[in-house]
């Protein structure tokens, strides 16, 4: 299945692009997409104890099963205000 | 309760926001919290923020903060506004407007609905 | 700190005093509280309040409180408009406005105005 | 000495006026003006306990020594707002 990946804030900078996709097995959980999303952006990886992940609009754990279509979205702690 | 949420980038107009006071109904505490792009910071100075928010979600996360405040306080109304984009210092970049039929629930759920927002509401910002 | 205290039979001009929160200099949250006459109160009805006051007392009050909120936190900026005379019930008896660098000493000096407003300042309320 | 003696809110119905004064000898406290206005209107002595004393614009408690012309005001407990 595909799964698109958005980042947000500095992460942009830190993969050099707004949005990508990743290919996984069907039943694959959260935590399978951000081990190979870190694997493919080192620089991301040093980041990965702040960082924040949503599956559409709502936060979501490494446990959450992906379904295809889903849209994943990985960003450091928020600062609005 | 009513609620109303607002991410755009046009400037807050708080004028208009303010003439919305007199449809509170039966409420005696109206709390209106404005956040302003502050020049200087930690010594730095800054000309702006520039503001970025994953929008959908960000509504959704204050929708979800508005269900729990429904929950804790009897609150009569929540609207908040927030900007995005560039946001010069000195000009607002948060509105929020809590009705209440007591002052104590209305600072109460004004204040936590601000740390919240602070904690999961999808917004980022940088300096200019 | 500027401060500024009116005690006064006319109505709260709401849009007026908003439309001021254009002067905050560098301060970083504005917090404006309005007290609203309630119609309904532990299940009476009424139609207004009619507001007295001891007017320079208020005043001076109102300033002795000013000064320990100047010790206390740092605050840019405290206005306060307290109506006299007849309210009717919907309309504002009451504005608070605090200008601070951030919002945790905006909210916490609004507050505690407002508590101590209650216990030390001669105005008096009889529902009509 | 003369002290002029004000009530606000509805101590003024309880003493059927808004100001009055007395007479009291030089050296006299607010304690001792306080008892003689409570002897002379019953109905407000009723309120003694949540009786608040201001001389001019201050708060001030019995002991303080009154001086002529001192305008001394007597009010219940307020509620601003």
């Amino acid at each position: 299945m595909k799964i698109t990946i958005c980042f947000y804030s500095y992460f942009k900078e830190l993969t050099g692009c707004a949005q990508t996709s990743e290919e996984l097995a069907d039943g694959s959980k959260l935590g399978d997409l951000t081990a190979q999303v870190f694997a493919r952006f080192p620089k991301l990886s040093a980041m990965q104890k702040s960082t924040l992940f949503a599956v559409g609009v709502d936060y979501q754990n490494r446990d959450f099963v992906l379904r295809d279509g889903d849209e994943v979205s990985l960003f450091p702690p928020v600062q609005g205000g | 309760m009513k609620r109303q949420v607002t991410i755009s980038g046009e400037p807050i107009d708080t004028a208009a926001l303010a003439a919305g006071w007199a449809a509170a109904n039966d409420m005696g505490a109206v709390i209106c919290f404005l956040g302003v792009v502050r020049a200087g910071e930690d010594g730095k100075r800054i000309q702006a923020l520039d503001y970025e928010a994953h929008v959908r979600m960000a509504e959704h996360q204050f929708h979800l903060l508005f269900d729990q405040i429904e929950q804790r306080w009897p609150i009569g109304s929540v609207r908040l506004v927030h900007r995005i984009g560039v946001v010069k210092a000195g000009e607002p970049s948060l509105w929020v407007e809590v009705l209440a039929p007591h002052r104590g629930e209305a600072f109460a759920a004004c204040q936590w609905l601000i740390d919240e927002m602070k904690r999961v509401v999808p917004i980022w910002k940088k300096p200019i």
